[in-house]
């Protein structure tokens, strides 16, 4: 049985967030990923930004910084610049990290700096009770989407794949070992790491768009996953609506403070 | 003289109790021509789950919008009457769920033990609407909002296709009231 | 897929923290083996004996809850 | 809702009461981003926008929401946002441009706990020196602050009026408490809601001066696609709105936009005297504060004490004046504040020694309550 | 012969721009497109953020609005939101849109509003002195970058067609009649479109990187432009430095405010 | 610029002269956006930093550059960004966040004419009310304002050992004068500077508290990585940094925020006095207004007049009672600014009518000259 | 590409607005038939007869200093 | 007494005047131990081509670092010239390069006309110097900061490698200074 307790702030439980949300589950695969890759707790810094995920690091035992809204990416790149050896995870939810905080997503993967985001969708704003989201499904229904949302919605992966990210994966909370595996190569991997983590928010979400509870929301995806290798043999129509899972982005490019270092040592030497 | 007379509604989230405060502010303020207020406590941001309901009537006009000298307070869990109870007037009233709240404080205020959520699992089907069961009880026992007003509050404001169901819990609480006082 | 195939049928002693239990009702619903159901709210270990400790419960429970060891181990 | 939104009597939240406001006032365009406790204004507009045929768009961010409602009343529309302490924070930029280049617009900030993320569900009144002060440069603005659910309705047309009648972006401060919480208002008929409307132009196309330096120190405007082509920047610009580095010209821009707000402050300047008359100890009080201390009033008075309230509707331009008129009567004020005395710091500097200045300065999530006023009232005796 | 003079206000020339700017030229492409298009200059608005480029509206005669820097997209939302039935223009620089602006970028991109953007890429901040951008390409020297820039690069057209774009397209000041094709097509549909326009900067970029004369980086566009036809047959190698023109993305997708109009209307039916 | 910068006599810009203070500082990380008129610090520093190992980056925008470098600054660097009037107020949002987290390091603005994007290369002293008001909520901040080259480089050094003295965020600011002007400077050598540190705690790691609420109001800070593993938000926290909504808690905390800077004001405070000691016509200034205004006392002490100046190092803490302590002495006083008289208010506030003061006020990208100051000094008489 | 065939050798008239011209040359260097010499930091028509009105300076001059006519139009 | 001498160096961008007040401001300061500031107008931002570089030179504190009496004015196109003379001194100094600037205001300054850009180009060989020919024109005209100081400021502050087309540069300024005063 896996001891999750060396890694919590005990004192901090029971978690804040409700009953059957998922981001509980997603800390528990982070916890089991970071374990399996030896990593010191000292070593490990933390980031997240404002939402009911970015309340993750108050739980853990890492060195652990709660940022502003949208931000999160900015902190952890100070701190990975400043001190390469740590390092860096970085919470942060479809809101976040897409919305307010969409530009320094863009320029964090264009960077190709070394940080492991976890990105917890949830397709809404979970901590201000709701409000639509840059992931909200067309037609789908938030407090300021009362007929359902207007907007088109990102492909938050490809947004980072285009952006330069060296490795992009997404799973959900219906899979928690493949999650762990996702996360172990996201951490293992030299550069900006996505990993996008469909974590069912059945308070502001589910209960508006009538989508059952907690359970029904993450049976949803077990009915509805489709690995990457499989979607490719699809239509578009049969993808339609369908979450398609798996590792997408696994390339080599030069990693934004690995860059510098080699200028630092170049003109050490002349 | 003027008068101010506060009310707090307390239990857990999900229970309905903001709908409640805000049908009893405006049966008084609407219906009954009073001046009304009703505010509710936030946990960490604005997840939903309010636990407290507060609602202050009055003749004139409502300076201080928060519960001071609380005249009654219905609490629907043990917690919220352990937490609450303190702020309750020496003559006020409390009014709790029978089954929920087994320990009352001690007090020189008059306590009520109802089965409220009981009995609206029994006696109008849905637990649900424990809430509306709450506000007839306090109709009658309080005597504070017209049983008119709060009707006609409790039509306009619950969701639509509901009206029956609450105007019923409205009743059995008010008639169970009319056994107490 | 999480799954791990439940090779040769152990046995599992899984306890519930109940202090946390938010009362979800996924540990339940994703037992294959309807060990566990909910009472008042909080899940509850109904059936210990059917157990084979294949962790389903303990991967998915958001809240800490749920502990899993393997009877024996 | 429905069937209450019929009624003219309404129990309201003052972040809705804002949003009615705002529709009354024939606000058409709303664009923001989420924020606690401000969120109900957006959520309420997102309900009812479309029914006017008006626009409600959620931003990605508040930068961008504030961008967009002067994009929107450039091309006519009446805008407006609602924020609350960090959105308000990012907002500096484009309010000051909106200073600047004189577009009308309405901005609310419902105050939260702070500094930084600080107390996201708990009231305050933080932000009031920042609403003045938020931006670089030097730049005038108008900032009201409500007291009440009723008056939130009123303030908020008022805001708009005054935004059109000035060309100038318009502030209004609300505080966690009056945002949610429900109350009585008397909502007016359509007819009985006087509106103001920007000022257009007497002049032909090719003789508008988008930045005429007027007399009353308010340029005429017309709205994009009317046929006028002119040009807008946030740059130091001259009467036609080019960007200008004479300094001559820059001077009479900045000058003309402070003119315009002062020459005009007894029209936009209000304060309520409650039990002024005869007082010898003024509290001077805004927002949900004022509340409190109308209340500690109330109580003094039954106490003999002669105690009165003046309470601050307009924030910025700074009523001085309206303070300085009971100087020589008044022997001590109290100044009550959810801060650690920003409005106090401005009524010493507004008093200049005519009388000691007492400071209740609650600052730490709870509301003030009226007794600590009373008990700060008591102990001046 | 084509006349300017009708769209310009004569009374603002000469160009503030530096002697050889590739800015006039497109600025001339741009006029030509508007008046193939039979577009009233009273119906046009153009929204600009600040930089070098975004001086172009001070010299039209259209409704025109110079924003602050990063933001134009925000307010020419805010008016198309308002009045859809106004032309909508954005000028921007490489800097403006996707350093400061990124987000606005990718949003408006998201919605597909119907904005027709002008990205005018120099690869560097123009205006401020010759900085860094996030398309000045690894190696080439900045004010910021005195050692040749070690961060990777945008490629701006791919980050707004993951974003949701319905028209791209790229071209440069040496092929100034397709700039203008481009930039009729982009006007005339209907969603969020980007013209990607390499427009040289002599001053802040050339005379750093030793690019020549204004002739020679014109020339050089000349020489290194494949179109993206024959980009596809070409591999990374060979295009390796080489700047790939033509559309790139054309295609239907459902526009932010027609939505919209949608939602209101059906209301008003109900 | 190699050979000369083996110098210890140069002749740099003030932008130069901040790049090597804070280099001197033992700042070895900056993330900054570039912006006229402070670009040039970036510049130098691109080149400088990774030279002496340390990092520089441009970020995508202020934001993010505010960001790093607290980021930075948590992971054990000294970090600093530069920027102006339109970057400072995209800042604002998160130097909010370094205030209420205690997170030291410095940001540079210097100061172009205003508001919005105004007059990009022209000077201004008109944010220095945002240095103090700027984000959202209250809160303390420490301001420096350098008045030629040389002090550029020594408050440069002073506003790191500040920014780690106190564990706060310092603002230093510049204006375009100063920040373009070559001047003659002196560099001390580098054992000569007196370079502070953050403190670190005592305690082990299980016993301490990031947030202690210690007498000197400042609580021991130890980096990120060095075994503590502790919790940061800008969240109102208690003494362990985690979110508290109790009312004690919270209101301890911005107690000792405020606390730490004010029982420390007298070292933070700095003020210089020119001619003062006789004075009875008193000229308040700062930055290169100061020298304009140092000038302008020269000229009339030439005249007989007995002028004098008090010029300002530390704005913020406010020098209320550095200016207080010439109240009974000075009998007329002159506050000169490139602004609408920011400063000017905050010196009626502190001499509370005890003396009339004049406003010389320059806001047109003119920098204030010499003789303005001197007609307003002989117009007094 | 935007170079028009100059299919019957057209004959053009070209003019400078030098008080707008810059002298970057870009309107010298790109003509085909070398009708523009730069002179003191001014493009000037050196050679008008060769002009065929192919328009190239025209639509490359960053100034708006350059107008061709076609002759006879 | 204590001095000000106040040096405007104008021309259009690209002449190198901001460099020239630098050497000039750094010949005084770091190896004449005078004081000197030197300063440069902007256009709309800082996209180069600044048209006016001041020095200012005293021998003790220099409080405004703006030129307001003009000592010595050196203008090296017509349009600064027109522009920036009337700031001079009545008994100023007026050095301009005799091919560019025709015309030449009327005051009691003395007037030096002389080819600088023409020398610059003819006897160093490139008339990108003409800046540096200038200083040494300047040096030997007002002889305020010694020809030492400015050689040696030349050769720390000029690009490696031209050092000594920069010292002639200097050298044939000088030169024909001296046939002039
Ligand atoms: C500048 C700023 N704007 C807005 C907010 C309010 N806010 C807090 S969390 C949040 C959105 C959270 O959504 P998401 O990132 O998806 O996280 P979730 O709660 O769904 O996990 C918002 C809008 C804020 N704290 N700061
Ligand atoms: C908030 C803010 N930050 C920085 C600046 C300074 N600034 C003005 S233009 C510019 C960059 C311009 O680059 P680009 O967008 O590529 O346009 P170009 O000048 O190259 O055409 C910058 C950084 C500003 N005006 N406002
Ligand atoms: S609101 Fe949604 S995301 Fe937030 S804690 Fe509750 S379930 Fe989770
Ligand atoms: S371990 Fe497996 S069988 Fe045992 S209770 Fe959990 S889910 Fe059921
Ligand atoms: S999954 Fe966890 S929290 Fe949910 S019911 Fe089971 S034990 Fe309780
Ligand atoms: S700096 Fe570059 S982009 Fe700006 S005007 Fe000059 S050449 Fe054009
Ligand atoms: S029109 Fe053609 S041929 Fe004539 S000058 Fe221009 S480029 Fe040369
Ligand atoms: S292209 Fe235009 S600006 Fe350039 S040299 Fe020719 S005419 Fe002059
Ligand atoms: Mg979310
Ligand atoms: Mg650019």
């Amino acid at each position: 049985m896996f001891n999750y307790d060396q890694y919590l702030r005990l004192d901090k439980f029971p978690l804040i967030w409700c009953s059957g949300c998922g981001d509980g589950i997603v800390l528990k695969s982070l916890l089991r990923a970071v374990h399996k890759l030896g990593l010191q707790k000292d070593q490990i810094c933390m980031v997240s930004g404002i939402g009911c995920s970015s309340r993750l690091p108050g739980y853990v035992d890492f060195n652990t910084l709660h940022t502003t809204h949208g931000r999160a990416l900015t902190f952890a790149t100070g701190i990975k610049m400043a001190r390469p050896e740590l390092t860096v995870l970085v919470i942060t939810g479809d809101g976040d990290a897409t919305a307010i905080g969409g530009n320094h997503y863009i320029h964090a993967a264009r960077r190709n700096i070394d940080l492991t985001v976890l990105l917890f969708n949830n397709h809404i704003y979970g901590m201000t009770g709701g409000q639509v989201s840059p992931t909200t499904a067309k037609g789908k229904k938030a407090s300021t989407a009362p007929y359902g949302s207007f907007e088109n919605t990102f492909n938050i992966s490809g947004l980072a794949q285009a952006a330069g990210a060296s490795f992009v994966a997404r799973s959900g909370v219906y899979n928690p070992v493949q999650l762990e595996n996702y996360i172990v190569k996201a951490i293992q991997k030299k550069g900006f790491s996505l990993v996008e983590i469909m974590s069912p928010c059945p308070t502001a979400y589910g209960r508006r768009n009538r989508e059952g509870t907690p359970v029904d929301m993450i049976a949803w995806q077990k009915e509805n996953s489709v690995p990457v290798a499989k979607a490719g043999q699809l239509t578009p129509e049969e993808l339609e609506g369908k979450l398609i899972t798996g590792i997408l982005v696994d390339i080599e490019r030069s990693e934004c403070r690995a860059e510098y270092q080699k200028l630092i040592d170049r003109l050490a030497q002349s | 003289m003027s008068f101010r007379y506060e009310i707090r509604l307390s239990g857990e989230g999900g229970q309905g109790l903001v709908l409640a405060g805000k049908i009893l502010a405006e049966a008084a303020a609407i219906y009954d021509n009073l001046n009304a207020t009703q505010s509710q406590s936030y946990g960490p941001e604005a997840r939903g789950g309010a636990s407290r309901s507060e609602v202050i009537l009055s003749d004139e006009d409502i300076d201080y919008p928060k519960a001071v000298h609380i005249d009654l307070l219905l609490a629907l869990t043990q917690e919220s009457c352990d937490r609450y109870a303190a702020d309750l007037k020496s003559n006020g009233i409390l009014l709790v769920d029978q089954d929920a709240v087994l320990t009352t404080p001690e007090g020189s205020f008059k306590v009520y033990r109802v089965p409220i959520i009981q009995m609206a699992r029994d006696r109008v089907g849905r637990a649900l609407v424990a809430n509306i069961v709450a506000l007839g009880l306090i109709a009658g026992i309080a005597k504070i909002v017209s049983e008119k007003a709060l009707r006609q509050a409790i039509e306009a404001r619950v969701p639509k296709g509901t009206e029956e169901l609450n105007l019923k819990a409205f009743a059995v609480g008010l008639e169970h009231a009319k056994t107490l006082v | 897929m999480s799954q791990e195939p439940a090779a040769k049928k152990k046995k599992g002693h899984v306890t519930v923290r109940e202090a946390w239990c938010k009362g979800c009702a996924i540990c339940v619903e994703f037992c294959p083996e309807q060990v566990l159901v909910m009472e008042r709210g909080k899940a509850t270990v109904a059936y210990p004996d059917r157990c084979t400790a294949c962790n389903l419960c303990e991967l998915r429970c958001p809240d800490f809850c749920i502990t899993v060891s393997v009877k024996g181990e | 809702m429905s069937n209450a939104s019929q009624q003219r009597v309404r129990v309201l939240t003052g972040n809705e009461a804002c949003a009615e406001g705002a529709l009354a006032a024939g606000m058409r365009f709303y664009a923001g981003y989420p924020i606690t406790p401000s969120s109900e204004i957006a959520e309420v507009l997102a309900e009812q926008l479309p029914r006017y045929g008006g626009v409600f768009i959620q931003m990605e961010d508040e930068i961008a929401s504030m961008g967009a409602i002067i994009g929107a009343s450039l091309a006519g529309s009446k805008a407006m946002t609602a924020t609350s302490g960090p959105g308000f924070s990012l907002m500096q930029e484009n309010i000051g441009y909106a200073a600047m280049a004189e577009v009308p617009c309405v901005i609310v900030n419902v105050m939260r706990g702070g500094p930084s993320t600080g107390l996201p569900t708990l009231p305050s009144q933080g932000d009031i020196m920042q609403a003045r002060w938020g931006t670089h440069g030097d730049h005038p603005i108008i900032a009201l602050t409500p007291f009440s659910v009723a008056e939130t309705f009123s303030l908020t047309v008022r805001a708009f009026n005054l935004a059109e009648q000035y060309r100038t972006p318009v502030i209004l401060l609300l505080d966690e408490i009056l945002g949610h919480v429900n109350e009585k208002v008397e909502l007016p008929k359509d007819g009985e809601i006087a509106l103001v409307n920007r000022t257009l132009p007497h002049d032909p196309p090719e003789r508008y001066l988008p930045y005429r330096h007027t007399e009353s120190g308010v340029p005429p405007m017309v709205s994009f696609g009317q046929g006028y082509r002119y040009h807008v920047t946030g740059l130091a610009h001259d009467e036609s709105g080019f960007p200008t580095n004479r300094a001559s010209e820059i001077e009479k821009l900045l000058d003309r936009l402070h003119r315009k707000i002062e020459q005009n402050r007894d029209h936009i300047v209000e304060v309520e005297a409650y039990e002024m008359e005869d007082a010898e100890i003024g509290l001077i009080s805004f927002g949900s504060s004022a509340r409190a201390s109308r209340h500690a009033v109330r109580l003094a008075r039954e106490a003999g004490k002669k105690a009165g309230l003046l309470r601050i509707k307009t924030l910025w331009p700074f009523p001085d004046q309206e303070i300085q008129a009971y100087g020589d009567r008044v022997k001590k004020w109290i100044v009550a504040e959810m801060n650690r005395g920003q409005l106090a710091h401005e009524v010493e500097w507004a008093l200049c020694g005519r009388a000691p200045i007492h400071r209740v300065t609650v600052y730490n999530g709870d509301p003030i309550s009226p007794l600590t006023i009373l008990n700060r009232i008591n102990q001046l005796d």
